[in-house]
This record gives structure tokens, C-alpha cells and sequence, in this order.
């Protein structure tokens, strides 16, 4: 199935893209794809129990279960106002 | 009266003041954040606001929504700025109207302890040597 | 940085935040009362404030000291109108300054409140059927 | 000795001056003006324990002697904001 992810902030940085599609497996959780970037990154391994996560828009958990044409957000903690 | 806008251009108080502006409405409080000079030791030049947007405009809704029904409010405005905004510009503004200042007073502090919380807004900022993004402090 | 007014003249709130405004300030808190078109279920046209000058300018110097000995407040700007005050203008502004948000609200609120409680300042409410000074409701 | 009495609110409606010299004798206690007033207007005999004084510019109790040259406020509870 196809997916949407987006990064933000400092995640963004170091990814080097915003936003980006992919075809994963199905019923494949959202800890799997956090697990995948952090793979890829050096930077972002100590960093992984502080990301956030959100499914179409909606604060989620990391065992949450992603479904075809979902857009999945990885941020850090928000520092707005 | 609920208003939520993220914008880029300069905060007018004047505009958001007059916004639905009613003779019922008893008294107004004005939460307005601003950029500071200094954080933490380090001379502040200006912030870069990064935002996601759509979900932002939900978060900001969701807690517009649980102020109004905690509390008594006829308004809530709620704007956020993003991209750049330079020294003692307005980042925030919060405004809230009440016949009731306890309302007031406690919803505006809802307000913005949940912003602070939960609204997908990241702040970088720029010093005279190096810039550094917030979120990634604590 | 203190500032206690007392006028006959409406508030210009883009005056008031520019007033002495510091790039360490952090955040505004403005808290402004209005005249309300309706009070315990009569139909207000206007209210006149009268006031003890001299005492009120006393007291309200002596609440704002309080305030800021209590808070780390970079401004304290307390203005109350005088005379006639017409359907939705403001009657009086508070506004304060400061690092930390805990800081306004507290100071803020225990302004509004010491206000009400201590300053030699009477509103007649004037509606369509009569009047009535408020300070002998209770 | 002198002193200045101001009135506020409702109770200069009552009263029907704003502010007035009186001679009175030594060591005279603020409720013993008070007193003198609330008997000269039957208006304000129900009021008598809501009325607030000041000698002054400050707020002052109702036992406070006073001194010449005093400024004594007497007015109603107050209702700013």
C-alpha cells in the first residue's frame, strides 16, 4: 500500500525532504516506519523516544496500525507561542 | 465567535480587536507573545516559525473548542504567526472576551499552556552566532 | 517601568503597547473592561465613573508595586477612565509585561481584583429606564 | 481645628455638596463625623455600616482621631474596574 510521510523542524533537517510517498507492506505500524528512519539516520537514533507521531493529522500511538493512502507526521516536541 | 487563522503578515490588535466585537461582551483579555531578545544566554535576532499546518488549524480548533465549553466566552481569536518574525514582533495573540473575568483569565491560560503542548508549531531560533531549534532542548 | 493614568479620554491601545515596550519583554497581558450593553437584566446606555483622583492614583500606584514585588514584571501600565464611558468602550486597561507567562496572569488577575476591592472609583450605570450607582447593590 | 470633608457617588447625591470645611473640636474621632451626617440625612441612616472612610488618601478606621487640617473622604463601597 501507499503512504504519505511528512517531517518537520529539526527531523526535517536531517532527513533532508519534507514530505514523501512510499509503498510499504500492509498493516504495517507506525513504530516500524519510525524504526526505518531512524535506521537511516545516524542523527536521529538518540533522539527516537522523543518523536512524535500523527495519522492524518491526529496525534497517534506508535503501535498504531497504518492503512492505505494515510499521511503519517514524525516531529519533535512542538515549541510554539 | 471562534477565529482561528495562521498567517505570515504582522498582527494588527486593532483589526483583531474590532473582529465581531460586541456590546455584550464585558471584557476582552489579550495574551500576545512576543519574540524576546535573549534565550538562555544567547542574543536572539529573530525566530523562524515552521508549522504543519493543516493539523495545526485542528489542534487550534479542538482547544478553542474545550475553553468555550468550560468556560462562558463570547469570542476567541486565536492567531499564529510563521515564517519569520523578528524582534519584539507579535508571535501569538490570544484574545478572548467574557462577561466573566474568571473565564477570561482561565481559558486564555488554556489556551496557550495547550498550544504550548500540543499545536505542531516549532520555533528555530537565530542568535548573533548560530541558530538552534527549541524543540529539540528539553 | 510603572504607568497609572487616570483620563477623561478613550483608550488608544496601540499607544499603550508601544509604550516603553522592551524587546526582553516576552509577553503582553492586557485585560480590558468594557461597558456592557446589559447589567442584571436591564438595558444600559452608558456609564459615568466617578472617582477620588487623588486616592485612586495612590492606590493604584500602591497595587502595581505590589504586583511587581511579587512578580518579575518588565511593565505596568494601569489606565481608568473617567466622566461618560459609552456601550463598548473601554473602561479600563491593564496591561503587564513579563518573562513568564505565570507572571502576567497571576499579576494581571490580582490586579483586576485589587482594583475592584480597594480603588475609590464608583460606576452609575445609566439605562433606558433610570439609573443607579453600583456601589450601593451590594 | 479645620477640617475638609469630600463625599462620593451616591452619597454626594444625598448630601448635595462634593466637599466642605468643618470646625470641629480637638481630638474629634472619624465616626463622630460620620455619625453627625448619617443623623443630618435620613437617606443614609440604613447605610451607616457600608460606608467606607478615608483620612488623607488613605483608607482609615472608624475610630481614627483626627487632626486639623484632615481631609476625611466618606463614600460608598467602590465599584471600578
Amino acid at each position: 500500500m501507499r503512504i504519505k510521510i511528512k517531517v518537520f523542524a529539526s527531523i526535517r533537517d536531517i532527513c533532508g525532504f519534507s514530505e514523501k510517498e512510499l509503498i510499504v507492506s500492509d498493516f504495517i505500524k507506525v513504530n516500524e516506519i519510525v524504526d526505518l528512519f531512524v535506521k537511516g539516520n545516524e542523527e536521529l537514533s538518540g533522539r527516537k523516544d522523543t518523536l512524535l507521531t500523527a495519522v492524518n493529522e491526529e496525534y497517534c500511538r506508535m503501535d498504531k496500525t497504518l492503512e492505505d493512502g494515510d499521511t503519517l507526521a514524525i516531529f519533535p516536541p512542538v515549541s510554539g507561542g | 465567535m471562534k477565529l482561528v487563522l495562521i498567517q505570515k503578515d504582522a498582527i494588527d490588535i486593532n483589526e483583531v480587536l474590532k473582529t465581531d466585537a460586541s456590546n455584550s461582551d464585558g471584557s476582552d483579555l489579550i495574551f500576545i507573545g512576543k519574540v524576546r531578545d535573549n534565550s538562555r544566554g544567547k542574543s536572539v535576532t529573530h525566530i523562524d516559525y515552521d508549522i504543519y499546518n493543516e493539523m495545526a488549524v485542528k489542534e487550534l480548533n479542538r482547544i478553542a473548542d474545550e475553553a468555550s465549553s468550560n468556560h462562558e466566552l463570547n469570542r476567541i481569536i486565536i492567531i499564529h504567526r510563521y515564517g519569520r518574525v523578528t524582534l519584539g514582533e507579535t508571535s501569538i495573540l490570544i484574545l478572548v472576551s467574557s462577561p466573566h473575568r474568571d473565564s477570561s483569565y482561565q481559558s486564555s491560560r488554556y489556551i496557550i499552556d495547550e498550544i504550548k503542548k500540543r499545536v505542531p508549531i516549532w520555533k528555530k531560533e537565530f542568535y548573533t552566532d548560530g541558530s538552534e531549534w527549541i524543540s529539540d532542548r528539553s
